[in-house]
């Protein structure tokens, strides 16, 4: 039972990362909270089930189209809810927290009446390719889900690391105005964050479906919940805190249920949150101590 | 003595800020500390004030011993204090920001607050008499209405002394209070500043214009490096082949962290 | 001989309006020292919960209720806001939003004192037991030209109005007072605010206290209007609906978060002709407001220009 | 306090009732026999749990068309939103009750709901009727308060008895979703009868609304091995429960409650529904032409089968009907009499009576799922 738990668990700890990955990209960059990134996630979802399983296209089409489409509405989102706030004097710095949290539920409810309330089935017969190895039974998608957290953790990290844009991005979250004397073109940047940022999203909402076989339109909230805590867990803007955070809520959340009571599981994200912040508030792999950023 | 300082030392992240510092500072006195930058003026301040943790060492002030009580129960104990880089609470009114600063010599807490108690109304007059004697005192009469952050330069530092004196401290600390001031607004300073003490308030000033410091001071300390190399009169403190080589092609604006 | 225009649904949207601008004050207060605080929903079922039990099982009279329930909120509030000090910003927003699910998820499992996920019903109802000891007195609402559920509608409403009068008058005297200028001195700087002479950690905490007990007193007497209570009414949604009726509203006066909690809850009421696409409207609402007036619909200089004065007040000020 | 709150609603209703009626322009006595009732219905059409409340208000407005298809009634349905929380319910019922004059109505949706709406409705003296509401007390909450929902107490004991003695099962798992009202006291009833019935209960484990993962409990569960598992779900989370434990391979029965059983249940998890038992009111496979005849007719309307969601709205307002044409007028008193005296009513439930509870006295049937399709569990 143990390995099956593990599996289980990292998993979802995978999942929970990728997830996290986006918040913690644009709350790197942007020093603020993308409330609507779970429902982002969660269009990925729906717009991947529909390739999927009501248009019987392969997998590849469902990943293309989830990213097209939720990269596409994380432009919007920066347009409409992000940019216009941007550089004005007095505003609060709840405001992009608020426009976001807009968008949320706009998004909520436009699934709803695009997609219909309800669970509807993520079928795809990639989603049965499974092996035994010895009594324990792994499903292949649940490799791949490893597999694309990893890449995606380490393509980013890379990618912010190595490239010129990545350069550009790490310049422009130290310090916008720098960045801009320097040349960074940061409102280009900043729409590539909270576009790339999206897409991530978009691919852990096929995963997603993937994994579980079913989508509903409330997963964006619970999944955007448990973002929030890992990323806070593992330390804002930490690229390799949102993937430990992540598998570390996995891991936890499962084995919680295996050895102890149900019924807590969802306490344990808020209460790590609480714990870390108040003996760590810089979180797992934070640097900057919370006090500086307001 | 009004302050005894005796052996402080101050270090963080591996510097030293300062290093074993002991003088005193008499009743009534105007106190001119001096040094190049990062001597450890303003960290002295803030010692002082305990806004800055981890220092080493005794700080007698009025027969008491005030290292490590908080800032607050300091200023309590009579300490007013202004910022080298000026901080006044920028969208309240020049009054508002001295009624502020009384906080300290008045009481009403939230019940007398929320039902406005004789008690409290004849405190909130006198709190507010006393604001505009210190805006008059300052040379703020007429501005009480404006806005702080909307206020010239000059008056911000005027402000921020009414607001450290309406705690009727017994010791005030100015950090560079005409840091960026021409000629005449200068004088204006070291005039209220003398003002300021004949009312029976004991002075210390950070400075870097040597010329006024002559003038205005009685006595000086002078730090170098954390440490203090000289104390004495103005004019012991010129003839001092120490103090001299320390300041030597140094004088600029600008101050330690 | 009937007052026919007293319509008790009207008066029952208005209760919830009160119930909702008490919430949105009491995110204000704690905002007003620059802290922003998600638990506010937790804080508001450990009210509703507090007096929910013991009026239902220790007989206690709804009064006594109340105050316990605010009490204990309070409690809780300096329990979570003495270590929450350390927290600024988002931190502190997210870590109260982790208590106030927290609390949630406690009420769901902890079975044998809150009945789970059942909840708690048969809670005395306010306007019921006012009009059920008034007939015992002799008094008939109908006497007064009242139906008996007018009667009920219209006693909870007063009730609430009463209170939300309170309330709020006690924040706009205590706002311009030495604790409301402490308040505006430690949102808008620390340090000064120490220089000052003022002991910030006092007020802060006396600031996240005060608010949650607010939520607490708004949690006993949503508890009290309704008459059932589950864990299902204190959740994530109602934390981030309190938030928004703040900064909807505007969080830099006073009566920023009370006109935001009013329209905010009166809109989906006017909205529900078209009911299906409310939440939809209503987020593109949200959005709106931040792009064109992040501030919130009231900002001291509107309240300024209405009054046609300066504020005195330091209370009513904001630093972000 | 109840009696007086009571008597007052009596009094409003006899009072005025006749003015408000004039005043909106129904129930025109002595212009023919034509009832004129306006209805109103609380429902979630947002939100959360709005897939129960689409079922529930087509079942309602199927009923509504055949009923003003025949002559001597006509009914107006005024449907309000409370997107499953107490207070936009409460507040949408004030609504029905006081500005749309209705004269009963039909829901709310969830238990909750009604113990927050009941209470106001019945101190008003309006009818109301819970097509949905299963949890215990809620008729009890005032002699104005109905439902025609089988409450989970009569459906969980039918369906685990049987369970019992067919599979002759000894050890069980149990599995609830612990923060709902309705899944939470099927749950409850379920721990009772399993104690009652001496079986051994392995683990209870938990769940939460909209969770998407399952497979931690599920693979505890499994190493148990269980001879069933007793689970209390809502059918959208029930579905996938199914679903992901057959995948890995958990194939012993499940027994659920009446939230359980809908055909969503098959068309969500395919395959992986086969051997749910559940209880329930409503059987679309029955051999009764009223059951035929609502089922080819919602189909083509809606597209898809009728859940029991849908056939209890359906009988709700079908009760109403019955209740007006027995009252003779559209006046919430003399509905309220009639709606009480209500027995062996054929609807598409079957055959149907109030107690004097006013609460349901069914047979409930109990039914397994098989290839696919919901059969008779014999």
């Amino acid at each position: 039972m143990f390995a099956e738990q593990l599996i289980n668990g990292i998993t979802l700890g995978s999942i929970y990362a990728i997830v996290a990955l986006g918040y913690t990209l644009v709350f790197g960059v942007l020093d603020i909270i993308n409330m609507a990134h779970g429902e982002i996630f969660m269009f990925g979802a729906f717009i991947g089930m529909v390739i999927v399983t009501k248009m019987n296209a392969p997998l590849a089409a469902a990943f293309a189209g989830a990213v097209l489409v939720t990269a596409a509405l994380g432009y919007l989102l920066e347009r409409v809810a992000l940019r216009p706030l941007r550089g004005r004097t007095g505003v609060s710095h709840l405001a992009p927290l608020i426009s976001t949290i807009g968008v949320s539920i706009l998004l909520e409810n436009l699934a709803h009446h695009i997609f219909g309330a309800g669970n509807q089935l993520f079928e795809t017969p990639f989603a049965e390719i499974r092996f035994t190895i010895g009594s324990t039974t792994v499903y292949l998608v649940q490799v791949v889900i490893l597999a694309v957290s990893v890449v995606l953790m380490g393509g980013l990290s890379l990618w912010l690391a190595r490239t010129r844009s990545g350069k550009g991005l790490r310049a422009t979250a130290e310090s916008l105005e720098t960045a801009e004397l320097l040349g960074v073109d940061t409102k280009r940047i900043i729409t590539a964050t909270v576009v790339i940022a999206s897409a991530m999203g978009g691919i852990a909402g096929v995963l997603v479906g993937m994994a579980f076989n079913y989508i509903n339109n409330q997963i964006g909230l619970s999944m955007g919940l448990k973002g929030l805590a890992i990323i806070i867990f593992g330390g804002m803007g930490s690229v390799a805190g949102a993937m430990a955070g992540g598998l570390i809520l996995g891991l936890s959340e499962t084995f919680v249920v295996a050895y102890g009571s149900s019924g807590y599981r969802d306490a344990i994200a808020f209460l790590t949150i609480i714990v870390v912040l108040l003996l760590r508030p810089q979180g797992l792999f934070g640097r900057a101590a919370p006090e500086a950023r307001r | 003595m009004l302050l005894d300082m005796r052996n402080v030392t101050m270090s963080f992240g591996g510097v030293t800020a300062l290093r074993d510092v002991s003088f005193s500072v008499r009743e009534g006195e105007i106190l001119g500390l001096i040094g190049p930058n990062g001597a450890g003026k303003t960290t002295l301040f803030h010692v002082l004030t305990s806004m800055v943790s981890g220092a080493s060492g005794d700080i007698v002030f009025r027969g008491e011993r005030i290292e490590g009580l908080s800032t607050h129960r300091i200023i309590r104990r009579g300490v007013g204090r202004t910022f080298q880089n000026i901080r006044l609470f920028p969208r309240m009114t020049a009054r508002e920001n001295v009624m502020v600063g009384r906080h300290t010599r008045s009481r009403a807490g939230v019940w007398q607050s929320v039902l406005r108690t004789r008690a409290q109304r004849a405190e909130e007059d006198r709190i507010r008499e006393k604001t505009d004697e210190l805006l008059a005192l300052v040379g703020l009469a007429g501005k009480e209405g404006s806005v702080a952050s909307a206020l010239p330069y000059g008056y911000q530092r005027r402000l921020e002394i009414a607001r450290a004196l309406a705690c009727e401290p017994k010791l005030l600390l100015l950090d560079e209070p005409v840091a960026g001031m021409n000629e005449s607004e200068t004088r204006e300073i070291h005039h209220l500043i003398r003002k300021v003490r004949d009312l029976g308030v004991t002075v210390i000033l950070i400075e870097h214009d040597m010329s006024l410091v002559m003038q205005v001071c009685d006595r000086l300390v002078v730090l170098n490096f954390g440490e203090k190399i000289a104390e004495g009169t103005p004019e012991e403190i010129q003839n001092d082949p120490g103090v001299i080589v320390a300041y030597l092609g140094r004088e600029e604006e600008g101050d330690d962290a | 001989m009937a007052v026919d225009w007293l319509n008790p649904y009207h008066l029952q949207v208005a209760s919830f309006v009160l119930i909702n601008t008490l919430l949105g004050v009491s995110i204000y207060v704690t905002l007003a020292t620059g802290q922003l605080s998600l638990g506010n929903a937790g804080f508001m079922s450990i009210g509703a919960y507090t007096t929910a039990i013991l009026t239902t099982r220790h007989g206690f009279p709804m009064p006594a209720g109340i105050v316990a329930g605010s009490v204990v909120a309070a409690l809780a509030g300096i329990a979570v806001g003495i270590p929450s000090l350390r927290l600024t910003g988002v931190y502190l927003a997210i870590a109260t939003l982790g208590f106030g699910e927290v609390v949630r998820v406690v009420f769901v499992n902890w079975e044998s004192l809150t009945g789970g996920a059942v909840g708690i019903a048969a809670i005395p109802q306010m306007g019921r037991e006012l009009l059920a000891s008034l007939r015992d007195a002799g008094f008939a609402p109908e006497s007064i030209g009242l139906r008996g559920n007018q009667f009920i509608s219209l006693s909870v409403f007063l009730i609430l109005f009463a209170s939300t009068l309170c309330a709020i008058g006690f924040f706009f005297r205590l706002g311009s007072s030495r604790v409301g200028r402490a308040y505006a001195a430690v949102r808008m700087d620390e340090r000064a605010a120490e220089a000052a002479g003022i002991d910030t950690t006092y007020y802060k905490v006396l600031a996240f206290t005060q608010g949650a007990m607010l939520s607490g007193f708004a949690g006993a007497l949503f508890a009290h209007a309704t008459s059932y209570i589950s864990p299902a009414d204190f959740t994530y949604h109602r934390a981030v609906e309190i938030l928004v009726f703040a900064v909807f509203g505007g969080s830099e006066h006073l009566l920023g978060p009370v006109f935001g909690a009013m329209l905010l809850t009166a809109l989906p009421e006017l909205l529900r002709s078209v009911s299906d696409y409310r939440y939809i409207v209503y987020g593109i609402l949200l959005i709106a407001m931040m792009v064109f007036r992040p501030q919130g619909l009231i900002d001291p200089p509107l309240v300024n220009r209405l009054a046609g004065k300066k504020a005195a007040g330091g209370g009513s000020r904001d630093a972000a | 306090m109840n009696g007086k709150i009571r008597l007052a609603g009596l009094v409003f209703a006899f009072v005025f009732a006749p003015v408000l009626l004039g005043a909106t322009g129904y129930a025109e006595k002595g212009k023919g026999p034509e009832i004129h009732a306006k209805i109103g219905v609380i429902s979630i059409l947002t939100g959360p749990g709005a897939a129960y409340g689409e079922a529930i208000t087509n079942g309602f407005k199927l009923a509504q068309e055949e009923m003003n298809a025949r002559a001597g009634l006509r009914i107006d349905l005024v449907i309000e939103d409370s997107s499953g929380k107490q207070e936009q319910a409460l507040a949408a019922a004030q609504k029905l009750i006081n500005s749309d004059q209705v004269v009963a109505i039909l829901g709310p949706t969830l238990s909750t709901e009604m113990k927050v709406v009941g209470p106001e409705a019945n101190a008003s003296g309006v009818p109301i009727m819970g097509t949905s509401t299963t949890a215990q007390g809620i008729t009890q909450i005032g002699k104005f308060v109905f439902r025609n929902s089988l409450p989970e107490a009569l459906a969980i004991p039918a369906s685990i008895g049987k369970a019992v003695r067919k599979y002759n099962l000894r050890k069980v798992a149990l599995l609830y979703g612990n923060d709902d009202v309705f899944t939470k006291s099927g749950y409850d009833t379920m721990k009772k009868v399993s104690e009652e019935m001496k079986l051994a209960i392995l683990t209870t484990e938990t769940f939460q609304k909209g969770q998407a993962d399952y497979k931690a409990q599920l693979t505890k569960i499994k190493n148990l091995a269980p001879d069933a598992i007793f689970c209390s779900a809502l059918y959208e989370e029930g579905a996938v429960i199914l679903s992901q434990a057959r995948k890995m391979g958990i194939a012993v029965p499940f027994v659920g409650g009446n939230g359980f059983n809908s055909p969503k249940v098959i068309e969500i998890a395919k395959g992986a529904a086969d051997g749910l038992v559940v209880a329930t009111p409503w059987f679309g496979e029955k051999d009764d032409p009223k059951v035929k005849a609502f089922v080819a007719k919602y189909e083509k309307r809606y597209g898809k089968k009728p859940d029991q969601f849908a056939a209890q709205a359906y009988d709700g307002l079908t009760l109403m009907a019955e209740g007006l044409k027995k009252a003779g007028k559209a006046d919430r008193a003399a509905l309220r009499d009639a709606l009480a005296g209500i027995r062996n009513f054929h609807g598409v439930l079957g055959t149907f009576s109030f107690d004097e509870e006013r609460d349901v006295v069914m047979e409930p049937a109990v039914l397994i799922i098989r290839n696919g399709k919901f059969q008779l569990f014999r």
